[in-house]
């Protein structure tokens, strides 16, 4: 499925920032013409409201299966294509990603559309929270909102 | 019979980020335990609802019948939905 | 436009490898949570040949202008999003990037919208041609057809 | 007049990577200029018809006068295609 390239990162939660390149490298490969990187970067401001501090928790061992599950079938449905998705847990300063979705395809309409799919999958289907703090003290987690809505 | 909750986000917020131990009757479903912890924690009552709830990491409904020393999570909507509504079947 | 940022890779053509991460950081800013960074890589094969080298040559001034003007329109067309295109010229190297186009936006969509749109002009609109020698010693400039063929 | 020619990719191939002279009457067009290359690079004709020509880094028709001391560049198709046909109006 991965045409024999060892993958070290494909699904992971991580406390640290997260290693762009290292996503970019753990798919890009001398088959794969396309590579689509996709970075959630945590904003200032929600709503109108300016937000200080983004702090993201998780259910952690069902958080990473469901990572290596969207993982899994979106390389299975595509031939030559790969993915990872990291995610940041704890606070995400300002400007930092909270998520990175890497995808490398033999052919660009694949991996733009793959990482699409990752990213609204990973919206749905894993047990990962946000919660807002801003600039009044105040804080919520944000429920049913999109990462960066549309 | 024990069973461990644990609990994250607005969920947390009401019973803890810390493992809750409840003590229920063998037979007890998934709703019975959601009654057993309102009674607890009346403030988990209006999100309840709401809530998606994990057997051992797999989504469950509410009459699923729990075995002892299951590991019992409860799951705000995250940012793109409620994981229970979304999760597929 | 650009929200005041400055971006000094906004739109260039350079000999040697890309810097993704400079690219990257030219457009993300602390009001953009969407950044997508397309990656179009040099490939070992096409059409069932191996592929042993590849070198693009442009008409630079040309070239210049226009990706500056894609880049231009791109920004002009939606509130936030900003833009940075980035081809390589000469010999690049198997599984080294030939071109990197990064799409900040405040909203996801716009971002995946922006980049697909930047590589399809570029593609069509930006004089620069690829020639790719084969392991026969064979070489041929390939001509209508898609960097990456979905 | 003299109009100094670039050539790029097939085109460089058969006239060179290097600018080319061209000596024509006043008020030539594009496509006698085409003409004369044609004449002296005899290889040029089978391409000429899908080359974009640029005169000073615009894109003109074949029916475009040039001026004395214009930068002519010769442009096959790029990898999306052909650049006179779509590039915008």
């Amino acid at each position: 499925m991965t045409e024999g390239h060892a993958s070290p990162v494909r699904a992971s939660l991580t406390e640290g920032p997260i290693d762009t390149a290292a996503a970019t490298d753990a798919v890009a490969g001398a088959t794969c013409g396309a590579v689509v990187v996709f970075l959630g970067n945590v904003r200032n401001h929600h709503g109108g409201r300016t937000v200080t501090e983004l702090a993201y928790s998780a259910y952690r061992p069902m958080a990473q299966a469901r990572l290596e599950q969207i993982v899994t079938e979106l390389e299975g449905a595509a031939t030559g294509l790969r993915v990872a998705i990291v995610h940041r847990l704890g606070v995400v300063p300002i400007g930092e990603a909270s998520v990175v979705i890497a995808v490398a395809s033999p052919h660009r309409q694949a991996a733009y559309e793959a990482s699409r799919t990752a990213l609204e999958r990973l919206k749905r289907e894993v047990p990962i929270w946000k919660r807002e703090t801003y600039d009044d003290g105040s804080a919520t987690w944000r429920e049913e909102e999109a990462l960066a809505p549309a | 019979m024990q069973i461990r909750v644990l609990a994250f986000a607005t969920a947390a917020d009401v019973i803890g980020k810390e493992p809750v131990e409840i003590d229920l009757e063998a037979g007890a479903t998934v709703d019975s335990l959601g009654a057993s912890l309102c009674q607890q924690f009346p403030a988990l009552e209006p999100i309840w609802p709401r809530l998606a709830v994990a057997v051992d990491g797999e989504v469950v409904r509410g009459s699923r019948t729990l075995e002892a020393d299951a590991e019992v999570a409860l799951l705000p909507p995250v940012s793109g939905g409620s994981i229970v509504r979304d999760a597929r079947p």
